[in-house]
């Protein structure tokens, strides 16, 4: 019988039943799922499962990947070619281009995109929210005014989990708020030496050491959904969090707008840094090719986006999707992709590596993280940065 | 058997060689060399290999692509490799000297006709039996200052304890060392527990009769008779330090910053989510260099002692 | 050696005795704190795990969490808990463990009692294969298990354990073997027997101490193992600790954190049993011959 | 008043009984050997007077000290072990040193103490090896001077020899033998071997399972046995034991074949018809040219020979003589083959008689 | 023609020749025992008998037929070694049937074989136990046994007593003696006990740092040794070596005070004048009342004794004469203390004389 192989870090129970939407819909029509989880580091495990096979000549029918890595593996010449289905399904037009740019190589399509999440949103507990004023920031200044409010509360101001790709998931919301758009183009999606070491650069560091001052002293190596427990339970005001925290919030059985409250971060309002799962094809060989089809072509079916997303917090890849199953939150997400799209305000993420390849965002993540936690000044991490980039490329 | 007739002649007979006893006197290299070809293969093939692949311009995957010293060019110029010696050091003397004191101390204890022994030494054993991906989170959480230790003290009401060295840069590298001693003193302890039952009894009754207290009996006789244990204690755990990874992935992931960095993670780092192969295979490279320079000197004494 | 008795007053004889009672149980209950975590938080619900203290006890213990790691908790899409991925540890431990022994003991075996010039060299270099840190032997390993059809199989798992593994059973025999008496094999050979039937009849069946060591060594590293495990499985035929992790890591999803430590206590069920039962002659069998004393 | 006093030692190790009752005196400057089979609890008995296993009943008194409750170290007594227990980690000097250290003595006497025991054992120019670079016999020497530099009050040894082979043995027995000469100390040494026992001690001491058979100088355990038990034990090739009765003027052995006429003295008070077992040593059986011209009472008996062990400086003769077998030492060059007969002179003045019920000496 | 041939064996191990040109023949049923100082290379000569380790050079011929290049299985060779080499795993049923089974033989064959042999050694009892359930006696038997089963051409025995207390040493060397008679076996075997090699040889070789110093009976190897290190290697207490100077009628000893009369058989070939070495066993140094009435040359020797030892069947005394030790063994009843002058009879028939200077007897 056909089958896929699908290789994924979707582990957790709710992930796991979005993803079943998937099999099902393949399984009806009679194709077999080999599932291949590899959870850990953010797909760091997964990345080098992938390797071995590969390197095995044995590669899975269909992964999981993001940004960067998809140009990369593409580069080995291990990918598949989507573009009969793509131009039969008309892919081109309703997947945002910025994200096309990942899953199309050299021009062909090699992946299909699952979701985009994005990154730069601010959580809320409604609670503390209404009584520091009830009024959503909207630059960086009010922000650190509300903040100073939650404090007074006697609360955690800023629930942060201290480990590399959070702490770079705050510093990109913080380049994109002192910066605009523009700025972030510059400095994070080109990496240039002058951008990462000007004085806008050292606000944005200025604005990481104060927002340091509002976490609470156990930050350090926390696990993401740890922040998220202490915003819901009222321990803290506020977490900079993607909008897959709302899984947790809605577990806990929380409704946006009277328990919690969805923004984004003061100051980039209209932007949207996003990371996307995608599915990247390899090249199997014949006799699998046409699950492989099929499989593409299922990820891409409308119902299986919304069953997917519905769940996993994040908006549809595809920007023709009805919103009307989403939540609140949701709803607002989709408006914004498709005003950012269009604005050309949809930008990659840089902690999920959809703004630089693997070696320039951890050098970038080192330098950052290594700052917030003090063991750089701030006029050193300057210094470092476009040096970590340079000697990264 | 095949019986041999005495033979009948006045000259000695010389039974040849035959194709059986070739074969008799090939067999135990027969037996050795699959074992000795996969080593061959496996360890010093992939050693060179990795030699070679520091010298490529390999990125995500290898390449083959001749590169010069560049990538020892770029780990020697990365500030986080400093930190990872640096952490290594400081991890590795830590470890090495205090799972062998804490092993020792407790192998002694054990020793002292202990009734409960059969219920405490699978106590101080088991930590060897759980991975990091098992006990990583349990740690993690009890050093937390937030969720662990600290906290508890303070709702006991000692609310001036402090121990939050997980998220202190400065010392989270000790509670590296705090897992990692955990974890390994145990086996050490069953080491020494085995080498202080391995004394002869009346070396002990000599040295009472000679008038010495238990402490100087322990302090001059037999912790210097353990010499042999010491040594093979000591290669354990070195390899083991300097092996280390997912004690430090499982309590830290290398943070807060790059605090707690070691060669190994970062080898593995470079090497699988940096798309820096060369520089991984660089460092990996560098890491054998000092295995080499601890166990050689080691397996030399070791196997030249036995030459008598 | 054993205790030394202190014939002083019987006073201070129970004080010594007090201290030493004292002080290994304190050190037991260092030891077994994270154990003691890891059980009281798969007793709690998440709730409580979230507002509560990691130490304190569960106020409403459960045993729903364990029940969902056996058989409910997801690994990727299936939610089949963990039990499958027991037979999977197992199916690989068995043979790798048993080959690795195997031949351990034959390597042993021609090394102390078959002597070759250059034996020293190749027991040297043998040795140095259990330094090898595994993360440099991925890719290269990858490579040769899909030039030999093992890769992403539960036998190329198993040759990739058994052969990091070599190292430390060819140690352990040799120094076990080296102590043991010359005069037996050449008494066995004077019987008429062959360099197989030596070991069979007269090494092994008296190498008990030095096997027990061995494979508790072997087991619990090989059970443990996570690294070969996620590089060279896949999916269904994962070991126990890939799909552990799977459970327990889950970068932007929801974290059951009371399913997690049951089943990572679950994980280490039978390293524990391995342990418990064959503790003592754990020490005994290092006794024997792994450690030189 | 003795120096050394084993007052009724008892010592049960879990429910077995090992000592049952021991009762021993020393004077100073004597030399004790304790003897017995293995197992029987000698080197547990030296162990309850050194103090490293506290006896369960009984008293050890030391110069009118009772010591029963004391630590070893307190006793001031040395022990050399059998498997002589050098700290391995210590030179020779260090080990010798050690007890002194231990009692806080400073380091220039110690160094003297250390020399001169060094020049009494010669083994000066051991002083800076570790044991494992001596001999056996080097080693033996060292434990010696560890216990002699302390100058105790009692020496214990436990089998020191058994581990030299045997002409080392002869040689070091001879050095201990000279150091109790010269320094008159107090000495309990255990061995098993009998010739160790006879050569050296003052005193002997005969223990089976736990209990003390029979106390006395060499001479008296060897030539007057108290029971079966310790003439069998004492001497090798052991004591010939033949089955007789008491007949008037001697005693009839060999089934009644052969009458032998036992002295007076042996047997006088014993009536005619009791059964006997006549105890007679290898040495007190000869050829015919070697009976001793002054003895009372020689028997010659013409057996046949059964075996022949020539050890260069005599000749064991086994003869037969109705289905009993006894040997007897004839000189070396006597010629004598298998199978033919030969004459044994029997030298009944050096005969015992046992009663063969008890087991004990009645002649 | 000679049954085993041992024809110029030299080995080498590394660059160390530890067998130096070995040349030994033993005639069918002969008992050869090879004595030899610890590390002269006894064992190493036995393993190449055996085959267990090649030798460099030379040849091993067994009843005609060169076995240099064969396997130990095929030369028809047993061995019982010194640990006994016991199989610890199995009963000592296995351990003796082993050797059969190995050859193929059936079961049922092997049951009688074994039945009878542990007949003959009386170890019936024993046939269902390990080796770990016997006594050191027990264990030697059944490595005995082991060996016996396979009625090989040759046995080969590597100090099989050595692991004995000294009682049970005396009875298994009866043991192995009253085999070698039933059963006509040919025995190699390794001792470094003189008294071992002098009771149960028919032919002694004694070795030294890999070189055969002599061969002979054991009469021949005790009476008249080859030169000073078989003397002093042979006899317990050792041959009295006392220097002196060939006169007139006999050799001047003691510094010249005393002349004894050595039979011209010994000394006549000897120019007067020379430095000689006078060697006198002990037992040929007697107490005066047990000098040998029919010797030729009796000497009378008043000198003070510096040590008795008195081992219950003699008194070894130890006399001193112008700074010259010697020791004599006299009767065990002859009173005798410690500084008193002692009159001593020496046996000059059984006198040898050395040649200081290369150490051979000359006479
Ligand atoms: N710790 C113990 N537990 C039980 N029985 C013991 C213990 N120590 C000794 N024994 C028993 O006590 C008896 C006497 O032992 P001991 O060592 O005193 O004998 P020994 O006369 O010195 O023998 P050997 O001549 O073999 O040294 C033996 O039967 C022995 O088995
Ligand atoms: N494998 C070896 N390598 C080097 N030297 C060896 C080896 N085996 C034996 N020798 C040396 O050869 C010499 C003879 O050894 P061998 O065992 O034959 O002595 P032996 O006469 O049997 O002594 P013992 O009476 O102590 O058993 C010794 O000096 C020994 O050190
Ligand atoms: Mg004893
Ligand atoms: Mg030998």
């Amino acid at each position: 019988a056909e089958q896929v192989e699908v290789l994924h870090w979707w582990t957790s129970g709710g992930e796991a039943a979005a993803l079943n939407v998937l099999k099902e819909n393949l399984a009806k029509q009679g194709i077999g799922w080999k599932d291949m989880p590899v959870a850990g580091g953010a797909g760091s495990a997964a990345m080098t499962a992938l390797r071995a096979r590969v390197t095995a000549g044995d590669p899975p029918t269909a992964v999981q990947l993001l940004g960067f890595d998809l140009r990369d593996w593409s580069e080995m010449g291990v990918a598949a070619n989507l573009d009969d289905l793509a131009a039969k399904e008309g892919w081109d037009k309703v997947i945002p281009e910025a994200l096309q740019a990942f899953s199309k190589y050299d021009g062909h399509w090699v992946a299909a995109p699952v979701n985009i999440h994005s990154t730069n949103w601010l959580w809320l507990n409604k609670a503390a929210f209404d009584k520091a004023g009830g009024k959503q920031p909207t630059n960086m200044d009010e922000l650190f005014t509300m903040l100073d409010a939650f404090k007074a509360q006697g609360i955690t101001a800023l629930a942060h989990g201290g480990v590399p790709w959070q702490d770079g998931t705050l510093w990109e919301a913080v380049v994109l708020s002192v910066g605009g758009p523009d700025f972030y183009k510059k400095a994070v999606l080109d990496a240039d030496p002058t951008a990462l070491s000007g004085d806008t650069m050292k606000k944005v560091f200025d604005d990481m050491s104060k927002l340091r001052t509002y976490f609470d002293p156990n930050f350090s190596g926390r696990e993401w959904n740890l922040s998220t427990a202490l915003v819901i339970e009222g321990k803290a005001g506020a977490q900079e969090m993607g909008d897959w925290s709302k899984g947790e919030w809605l577990r806990a059985k929380k409704t946006p707008g009277t328990d919690f409250v969805c923004m984004r971060f003061p100051g980039t309002q209209g932007s949207v840094l996003f990371n996307a799962d995608q599915f990247m094809m390899f090249d199997v060989g014949e006799e699998q090719k046409d699950a492989q089809m099929k499989m593409a072509s299922a990820v891409e079916d409308p119902a299986f986006q919304i069953a997917f997303n519905t769940v996993k917090g994040s908006v549809p890849a595809r920007t023709d999707v009805s919103d009307e199953k989403f939540d609140d939150c949701a709803k607002k997400g989709m408006k914004d992709l498709a005003e950012a799209s269009s604005k050309g305000t949809l930008m990659g993420s840089l902690a999920h590596g959809y703004a630089q390849p693997a070696a320039v965002k951890e050098a970038m993540l080192d330098v950052i993280t290594q700052h917030l936690n003090g063991q750089l000044t701030t006029d050193a991490a300057l210094k470092r940065l476009p040096e970590a980039v340079a000697a990264a490329k | 058997m095949t019986t041999i007739e005495p033979a009948p002649m006045v000259t000695p007979t010389r039974p040849r060689r035959s194709v059986a006893d070739g074969l008799r006197n090939g067999l135990p290299k027969l037996v050795l060399a699959p074992s000795f070809a996969i080593i061959l293969v496996f360890v010093y093939g992939f050693i060179l290999w990795t030699v070679y692949l520091s010298f490529t311009t390999s990125k995500m995957m290898p390449i083959y692509k001749w590169g010069g010293f560049d990538a020892y060019y770029r780990l020697w110029s990365q500030p986080n490799w400093y930190v990872a010696m640096q952490n290594l050091a400081i991890f590795g003397v830590l470890y090495i000297v205090l799972c062998t004191a804490i092993g020792l101390f407790i192998a002694i204890l054990m020793d002292q006709r202990i009734r409960a022994e059969g219920v405490l030494r699978p106590i101080f054993l088991y930590p060897m039996a759980l991975s990091f991906v098992v006990t990583g989170t349990a740690w993690k959480w009890f050093l937390n200052p937030g969720l662990g230790l600290e906290n508890t003290m303070h709702n006991l009401g000692w609310e001036s304890f402090k121990f939050d060295w997980l998220v202190n840069p400065k010392m989270a590298i000790y509670t590296v060392v705090i897992a990692g001693v955990w974890q390994a003193s145990g086996f050490i302890m069953a080491m020494f527990l085995a080498g202080l039952r391995g004394i002869d009894g009346e070396i002990v009754k000599a040295a009472q009769i000679d008038g010495a207290s238990t402490v100087s009996i322990y302090r001059r006789i037999i912790i210097p008779m353990l010499r042999p244990v010491f040594l093979s204690a000591f290669i354990v755990l070195a390899h083991m330090a300097i092996k280390s990874y997912d004690l430090v992935i499982a309590l830290t992931g290398g943070g807060p910053g790059n605090a707690t960095e070691l060669p190994s993670t970062f080898m593995y780092s470079y090497t699988f989510t940096r798309n820096q192969m060369n520089v991984g295979s660089a460092s990996a490279v560098m890491m054998l260099m000092g295995i080499t320079a601890i166990i050689v000197p080691y397996l030399y004494s070791e196997l030249r002692e036995k030459n008598h | 050696m054993s205790a030394i008795p202190e014939n002083v007053s019987a006073g201070s004889v129970r004080t010594v005795r007090y201290f030493i009672y004292g002080a290994l149980i304190i050190l037991a209950a260092v030891y077994l704190l994270p154990l003691y975590v890891m059980l009281t938080t798969s007793l709690k619900s998440l709730d409580e795990i979230r507002g509560g203290d990691m130490l304190a006890l569960p106020s409403d213990p459960s045993i729903a969490a364990w029940v969902k790691a056996w058989g409910e908790a997801c690994i990727g899409v299936s939610c089949v808990g963990i039990k499958g991925y027991f037979w999977n540890s197992l199916k690989m431990v068995v043979p790798a463990v048993a080959i690795s022994t195997l031949l351990g003991a034959l390597n042993g075996y021609v090394l102390t009692k078959w002597r070759f010039p250059g034996h020293k060299l190749v027991f040297g270099m043998m040795l140095f294969a259990c330094f090898i840190p595994f993360q440099a032997v991925l890719i290269p390993m990858a490579r040769l298990l899909g030039a030999m059809g093992m890769s992403n199989s539960t036998a190329g798992l198993v040759f990739v354990h058994v052969v990091y593994g070599l190292g430390f059973t060819t140690l352990f025999f040799r120094n076990y073997y080296e102590a043991f008496p010359d005069e037996l094999v050449k008494a066995a050979m004077m019987d008429g027997a062959g360099f197989f039937k030596i070991f069979w009849r007269i090494l092994l069946p008296s190498s008990g101490p030095i096997i027990v060591v061995t494979v508790i060594y072997q087991f619990t590293n090989i059970w443990n193992d996570f690294l070969f495990g996620v590089s060279f499985s896949s999916g269904e035929a994962s070991p126990m600790t890939v799909a552990l992790n799977n459970l327990v890591s889950s970068s932007t999803g929801v974290k059951e954190y009371n399913v997690d430590m049951a089943a990572a206590v679950f994980a280490a069920l039978p390293t524990l049993f391995v342990y418990v039962v064959a503790g003592r002659y754990f020490v005994r069998g290092l006794m024997a011959g792994a450690v030189k004393g | 008043m003795s120096f050394l006093e084993i007052k009724n030692i008892r010592k049960k190790i879990g429910n077995v009984e090992i000592l049952k009752g021991i009762d021993i005196d020393l004077e100073k400057g004597g030399f004790l050997v304790l003897v017995g089979p293995s197992g029987c609890g000698k080197s547990t008995l030296l162990n309850a007077i050194a103090g490293l296993l506290p006896p369960t009943s009984g008293d050890i008194v030391i110069d009118g000290e009772v010591v029963t409750d004391l630590h070893p170290s307190k006793r001031d007594i040395a022990m050399v072990f059998q498997s002589y227990a050098l700290y391995p980690n210590m030179t020779v000097e260090e080990n010798i040193a050690f007890a002194l250290e231990m009692r806080g003595i400073d380091k220039a006497e110690r160094e003297t103490a250390v020399a001169s025991v060094a020049k009494t054992l010669q083994i000066e120019h051991l002083l800076k090896r570790r044991p494992s670079q001596l001999s056996g016999g080097q080693r033996q020497r060292v434990a010696m001077g560890r216990a002699l530099v302390r100058k105790p009050r009692v020496f214990l040894f436990d089998e020191p020899l058994s581990n030299l082979d045997a002409k080392l043995r002869v040689e070091v027995r001879a050095e201990i033998k000279a150091l109790h000469q010269n320094t008159n100390a107090t000495i309990v040494y255990v061995t098993h071997d009998q010739i160790e026992a006879m050569t050296l001690a003052t005193k002997i001491v005969v223990l089976k399972e736990g209990i003390v058979q029979q106390v006395g100088t060499p001479a008296e355990i060897y030539n007057l046995p108290a029971n079966l038990f310790v003439a069998d034990f004492m001497g090798s090739p052991a004591m010939n034991m033949l089955k007789g009765k008491v007949v008037a003027g001697g005693v009839a052995l060999f089934g009644g074949s052969t009458t032998v006429a036992v002295p007076p003295t042996v047997t006088s008070a014993l009536p005619a018809g009791k059964d006997v077992i006549l105890g007679l040593r290898p040495e007190a059986i000869t050829d015919s040219g070697l009976a001793d011209p002054t003895a009372h009472a020689i028997a010659f008996v013409d057996a046949q020979v059964t075996m022949v062990e020539p050890t260069g400086s005599d000749t064991f003769v086994t003869g037969r003589m109705d289905g009993v077998n006894f040997t007897g030492r004839a000189r070396a060059e006597v010629p004598v083959t298998l199978g033919q007969t030969f004459r044994f002179a029997f030298n009944l003045d050096k005969a015992v008689v046992f009663d063969p019920e008890s087991g004990n000496r009645i002649g």
